[in-house]
């Protein structure tokens, strides 16, 4: 190959790299190895780490241990779906093309809303694109309710120092939002959780009102895993929701790769960020899919696009496809109706203990509710780590002792059980 | 003859969505029975109708999706020579190596000594990131590059704050990718471009005039998004740093220079890492990718929180304690499941294996622009190209009235996929062509073979590709019309109504 | 239009074996440097040349079986109506259990203490399969049907060995399936057909006449091989016993009754289970499968060994005691990993979803005989399948000269894997149809459709028929060539060459 | 449905089964479960036992713990091939027919013989086929050396009880077989295991020239991982060889699904059991696949069938396909070497150990060795297990003291010196 390309040696196709910028020695890294031993190398660090399947998982607060079926990765891993690109060429990408199509189609039947977009990275990522397209119209101001997951929140506040906004927070008083009020004409958007992060019911509509007559948006950050039995965000007036789509086909995986999920209402269409896939017909009049109103994107509009994405999380879009339709509606509202039952048996069980309150008495939640223990949140957690529990997620933003504990669909009567009883013991300990 | 398992219809045009499968009292899941009291959902937040998403059997699925895998190009199917995108062959060791429940089943909030392994994968990873770019410090946090190239920003941005100005602009070569003035603004600066020399290279005199004290840095990619190294690179960084810029490098192509040069020693000052390109993560479709970020030890406190840290003794912790990062720019830590990919890549091949890697990919790009240079031309000739070369069809446009969509197309039929096409801009009729260090030489040949027939088709009978591609499940789609019509839901009426 | 993603032609021939993809150097396999002394090999036991494998990189190997794989049907991909074969929807949760470490990585020779819990799996899939087909015990241990059938045979020989003579012959229905006669033979007996009546049925009165003391048993399968059921099953049992025979039921068709009625109770002495037919673990393109065998509490003592034993203290231990038993039918203890599959699926159906399993076959099986009865007409009108039927093409074959084959051949190009042909024998231009209970009344519909079109096409162009399949990777090819010019390797020359 | 079959109710379609014989209750086993619940009872099935994952394996005795590369399953996998059934019809199981050509041709190569079938059920039933292959001929006697895995004969005389023989063992002395002498004209066969049982190289000519002297076959059992390194059983002489293929491409699954190989030279390939795949040429010319000399085979010749074998084990012969591509001729090679390096290394390290002793000092050995312990050599095992190691496979069959240990490619410097440490402990406590 070598003659053929004209040079006498594979270094003459680095010439071009002058003398003081060529590494003169081998990269400092161990020397490859074989398959075995990355696999014998990773398989042992992996040990190293305790997962949902050796702790029972009571862990939430953006990332939940919902059951995943196994016919889910048998699809989503399938290799020419796994192993493609972005589909630039259609003719040769209809498999994901059409996929996608189905997973914008079902995230509008979940939201309520008129157009969802093919994925973002993340839900705390969707929150921001959601932002910069009520941004899109001129306003500026960005005000967001204390019931917002605060990592939410930061990774906002990361954004906004680029794009030239501060978000602004709401009070939340007994955890739950109080309509927005004093909306200037330069706010553009409000942002509400529900369920919100302490896992309580939100009066979305109520909170949105004065926003919306004042012409700003409401954006509504929402849970996939409730919208059988809770309203969807379409129904209480959210111009924009955005969501964390992990429950949907996605392990744990650590926080990572999830897929964000955006749906609007069509006027907002071409504010929208990253793909969007729109169904057409070919030359020989026969269905097809393609990627559509890409002058939205950076590889057409470039500092004009609305949003500077390029790859996003396809491939757990795929899986959250296949993860909705395996639902169905009859699956989505026992999932949500399960999630509701076990989190409230978990709610008495827990505030039976003596010195454990609930934080919000009285509100009402999903599959989240937020304790006020004892003793620090987290020495609770550690202690009842030691005995195979991972209790909750602690809050040291709200207070020592607040823990903010999820239940899924996962978790049983027995485990739940087990919990109450271990924590009893943690805390007399 | 195609090497790989080409696209093809499948005789009936296929059973539509998959609510089209839908019969109602049908169902594919299954959960325990409830063990606890149900609860009542209070009144004013319940769902009053349940959502309209398709009742199917599980067999329903298998079949609707396996099938719609078969009308998808990946891969594992054939070359996919995409210029700018290093679809590389993914070894499956790192599918086995990402499933141990240890990886998966790891919830993001986990306190530290339960997940010792995660974070000592993340450390380890890092600092080999840091070695291969030549970088102090890096945060595996941003999703995907372009989310790599806003940190970089927002990082560029947090540095010249401090010291009193963020600046208001940012340099970036009119070949840019269109991520980088896109993530230009959303840092909140204007982008400007910097012309090309005829020769496809930055021009270092127009450069040394645009730079001023506005200047907050400049993107760059190198070898750039020609596929050629710019040699100028060292006093190129130069120039910006005289006047107090940073340098950012686009780490798309670093694949083409590992353990053969690194950004670091070329003076760049931030680089992000695509590592579903260099490391080949599989691009599942579009995604999920990551894209780490490396800085210069003077940057170091800015870069995102949570970070790993490593104790004394020998533990590790993700720190949030970072009183100058920029912040969090994802919810939680980043793709894990693609880093422990990009990990498995790394230290499989090892010093030595990177290496060859890049050296491959160098030799092939070089192989195949050899080979098809008659029919398509190097767009700049005067340079070697390294790991990917641009070539145009400009000359079919103007002979025969066959455009680069219509090669495109036309080797689609012949079994391959096409290379990247239009992009870069500045290129009229632009073939970017990248084969990675994956494939063999006979795909290769193939390859070419393949480009050449339909150049020399394009003379013989142009309708051929005007038509083409007809082997495919659908043929070519009418695009305007989806945009004109939106139908980007089923429940959307269809456009063929109208 | 087809529900499935029916095989079609790739375009070009593709790339041959995967040894014409091999180039010298090339790899895929990577082991660790070896840490210890090479041995030296004595010099008379050393292999002269390296044997003639491919030399092919991971890459190569993936694209190419990737490749393959898309040239094949499976019930994956759509509906796989042979009669006899069961050829169900593998539910995927089945490939999810059987991976689990605990069961993949477990050494067959383990001490029973650290192999407790594949111990108690096959201990209850046991009590399961006894409790269903009305057994005392059953043994794991025969990896697929045909060996089911002869460890119950041997069976049937070891008790009357015992009683002093092992006896001459075993009575088969001339419908069986060829395994029970060549089964019969391996067990070293003669079979005996027994004729059946016009209504597909023993013949009663026939089969009176031929028992007598010589007859070691009847191997019976009900529903039989038409997927009729033998009404008169209790005398059929009764006459057998009689003579001091031994009754056989072979499984093959359990899947018709489970919950409705049980082998043992209809006077079965020993039955066998085709798990991949009958409880739906993957055929694997024609194994693995598992065929456990149940018998009555007197024969027992000759159940093969090793058996799982449970002891008072609950634990389990595979013992070898069992002076009596026939001994091992398989170098260890069967194929574990596709009874754990099977364990999977009758424990996720459970006693409701079994029996209903059985309603939805025989159901599905009546109403797709009903829709193609007009073209197809039943080859034994007068008694109603149960989960399978056999049709017959004869009155086609007579008007248009179209036989059962061409049929089926054009069933393909229209989407669809046709049924079996030419079983049984005993049927002329047999079609023998099994859609099972998970095809979907629409997949039954294109089906039928599929069957009806070709009928007509018989009459209106039976070209088209004889022609077929004109859709596929390949064509009708060229059997009496491949037993002529034997190529039954790489290395042989090609039949292309005479 | 009923409708069109014309029946009031489900209960109609099972009519022609007589009154007594209907189960008039439920089958006795538990109601159906979720698919959640069916894969925790087999997870917690898993997590009784202990798996070659925690234990490290030294055990053999005709299944090891060899390394399964991550791309065998990644293809042997693909739905389109792990769903299919017999390739009768074979425009739509082409994939299925040429992989099933490439390993009988990869077969073929590694043993030097003409012909391999499609598999057989694994590698005693396969040596059982080949006797019945030797016994077709007429001669009935079968001479099977004592050098041969028991459970291979154990096997062989089940078997043996239908089809009216018992194999006849011959003596080894120091572990070896002699010579099979007084070869009678009704001697069918004369069998060999080369490795043997305990490990031992054979002399498989010398052995067998007796005996295809006066007309009997030689009937070689081999070890696939040894054919890298050990001249192959076609140049010894073999007339039929078999083999367990569990160590290409199949984990160890408790003792199966493995596949039995058998090849032998081509005049005898008209009696050989199970499919065999043949190229040939379809209508147009295209080169394709097809099961081939169906005339030997159950479904066509019924009791004159050659065997009564139908479904067989495809799947593992395709993962053994691609698990053969992978090694090619140097992958092979060096498989070979490593088990032969740490085998001897370990055999060195073991009876290096006071009063462990070699059962037959000095006699060379491929992969597998066999110990004489100075205490019950289960006992020895048992204690092993607990410090995390199984230690190899005792032969009560010999004596209580011997113990059978194999070492493969997987095991480390350090797993070996660990084990010899251990053991150590356990024979001085
Ligand atoms: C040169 C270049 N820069 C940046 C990007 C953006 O990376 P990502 O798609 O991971 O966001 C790409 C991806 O195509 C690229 O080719
Ligand atoms: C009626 C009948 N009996 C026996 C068998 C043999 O079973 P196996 O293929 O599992 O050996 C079959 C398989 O097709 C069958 O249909």
């Amino acid at each position: 190959m070598l003659a053929a390309v004209g040079v006498p040696s594979i270094d003459d196709l680095f010439s071009q790299i002058p003398e003081g910028l060529r590494l003169e020695r081998p990269l400092d890294l161990p020397r490859g190895v074989s398959e075995q031993e990355i696999l014998a190398d990773l398989a042992a660090l992996a040990r190293h780490d305790r997962a949902a399947d050796d702790l029972v998982c009571f862990a939430g607060s953006g990332a939940y241990d919902h059951f995943v079926p196994s016919v889910v990765w048998a699809l989503a891993g399938r290799s020419e779906l796994y192993t493609s690109y972005t589909p630039y060429q259609p003719e040769l990408s209809q498999g994901v093309l059409q996929a996608l199509f189905e997973f914008q189609s079902m995230v509008c039947e979940l939201t309520a809303l008129d157009v969802s977009n093919a994925s973002l990275y993340d839900g705390a990522t969707a929150l921001v694109e959601a932002v910069n397209m009520a941004r899109a119209g001129g306003r500026s101001r960005i005000l967001v309710s204390g019931g917002v997951d605060p990592r939410y929140v930061e990774t906002l506040r990361t954004y906004g120092r680029g794009s030239g906004y501060v978000p602004e927070m709401l009070e939340t008083p007994g955890g739950r939002s109080a309509p927005a009020s004093e909306i200037d004409p330069d706010v553009a958007a409000v942002v509400i959780q529900h369920p919100n992060v302490f896992g309580l019911l939100e009066d979305v509509t109520a909170f949105g009102a004065p926003a919306r007559a004042a012409g700003a948006m409401l954006i509504q950050v929402f849970d996939p895993t409730s919208l059988g039995i809770l309203a969807p965000p379409g129904d209480l007036g959210a111009d924009i929701a955005v969501a964390e789509g992990q429950p949907f086909g996605n392990r744990l995986n650590y926080g990572g790769p999830y897929l964000g999920m955006l749906a609007a209402k069509i006027e907002h269409v071409r504010k929208m960020p990253g793909r969007i896939v729109g169904e057409t017909v070919d030359v020989d009049g026969r269905t097809g899919y393609v990627l559509t109103l890409q002058a939205r994107e950076q590889h057409i509009r470039r500092e004009k696009a609305t949003s500077n994405i390029c790859t996003n999380q396809t491939l757990m879009a795929l899986a959250a496809t296949v993860h909705m339709a395996w639902l169905g509606p009859g699956g989505l509202v026992e999932l949500g109706r399960q999630c509701a039952a076990k989190a409230s048996y978990a709610f008495q069980a827990l505030t039976g203990l003596t010195g454990v309150e609930a934080a919000f008495p009285g509100a009402p939640f999903f599959k989240e509710f937020t304790l006020r223990l004892p003793k620090a949140a987290t020495e609770v957690r550690d202690a009842l780590i030691d005995r195979g529990f991972l209790a909750g997620v602690p809050a040291p933003w709200v207070d020592e002792a607040t823990l903010i504990v999820a239940v899924t669909e996962r978790r049983t009567k027995e485990e739940i059980d087990a919990l109450a009883g271990a924590m009893g013991e943690v805390l007399v300990s | 003859m195609s090497l790989g398992a080409p696209v093809r219809r499948q005789g009936p045009p296929g059973e539509g969505t998959v609510r089209d499968l839908a019969r109602p009292g049908r169902a594919a899941w299954s959960f325990p029975e409830l063990d606890v009291e149900p609860s009542e959902t209070p009144e004013k937040h319940r769902r009053r109708q349940a959502p309209g998403l398709p009742e199917v059997a599980e067999r329903d699925l298998v079949r609707h999706y396996t099938r719609l895998s078969q009308m998808n190009y990946g891969v594992d199917t054939g070359i996919y020579p995409l210029g700018s995108c290093s679809m590389k062959y993914n070894p499956k060791l790192a599918e086995v190596a990402a499933a141990a429940p240890g990886f998966a089943g790891l919830h993001p909030l986990q306190p530290d000594r339960t997940a010792q392994g995660a974070l000592e994968m993340l450390w380890r990873l890092e600092g080999a990131l840091c070695e291969i770019t030549g970088m102090a410090r890096a945060t595996l946090q941003p999703p995907a590059g372009a989310s790599g190239e806003l940190t970089g920003l927002l990082i560029m941005r947090a540095h010249h704050t401090e010291l009193g100005n963020p600046r208001a602009t940012v340099l970036i070569p009119d070949s840019a990718h269109g991520t980088n003035p896109a993530s230009t603004r959303l840092g909140g600066y204007r982008a400007v471009p910097v012309p090309s020399t005829s020769r496809g290279l930055v021009d270092v005199d127009k450069l040394a005039g645009l730079v001023n004290e506005d200047v907050a840095g400049l993107m760059l990619t190198n070898p750039n998004t020609l596929g050629l190294f710019e040699e100028d690179i060292a006093r190129i960084t130069a120039i910006v740093h005289d006047v107090g810029g940073l340098v950012y490098y686009d780490g798309a192509n670093l694949n083409a220079i590992m353990g053969r040069s690194r950004p670091g020693d070329m003076g760049f000052d931030i680089v992000h890492i695509n590592t579903h390109k260099t490391f080949a993560t599989p691009h599942g479709g579009g995604g999920p990718g990551a894209g780490p970020v490396g800085v210069v030890e003077a940057l170091v406190p800015y870069l995102p929180v949570p970070r790993v840290e490593r104790d004394p003794d020998g533990t590790f912790r993700m720190s949030e304690d970072a009183p100058r990062s920029i912040g969090r720019v994802h919810g939680f830590h980043g793709n894990f499941g693609v880093l422990v990919r990009a990990y498995a890549y790394v230290f499989f091949h090892g010093s030595d294996g990177l290496q060859e890697v890049s050296e491959l990919a160098v030799l092939n790009a070089n192989y195949l622009a050899s080979a098809i240079v008659e029919d398509f031309p190097l767009a700049y000739p005067d340079a070697r190209p390294m790991h990917e070369f641009v070539a145009t069809a400009a000359r079919l446009e103007r002979d025969a009235g066959v455009r680069a969509m219509d090669v495109a197309k036309r080797v689609i039929d012949l079994g391959y996929h096409p290379s990247t096409v239009y992009f870069p801009l500045v290129v009229e009729e632009a073939m970017m062509v990248e084969p990675t260090e994956t494939e063999s030489k006979e795909m290769l040949d193939g390859f070419a073979a393949a480009m050449r027939q339909a150049a020399a088709e394009a003379r013989s009978d142009p309708d051929l590709l005007h038509e083409a591609p007809v082997t495919t499940p659908v043929r070519r789609l009418d695009e305007a019309r989806a945009a004109r019509h939106l139908r980007l839901t089923w429940r959307d009426d269809r456009p063929g109504n109208d």
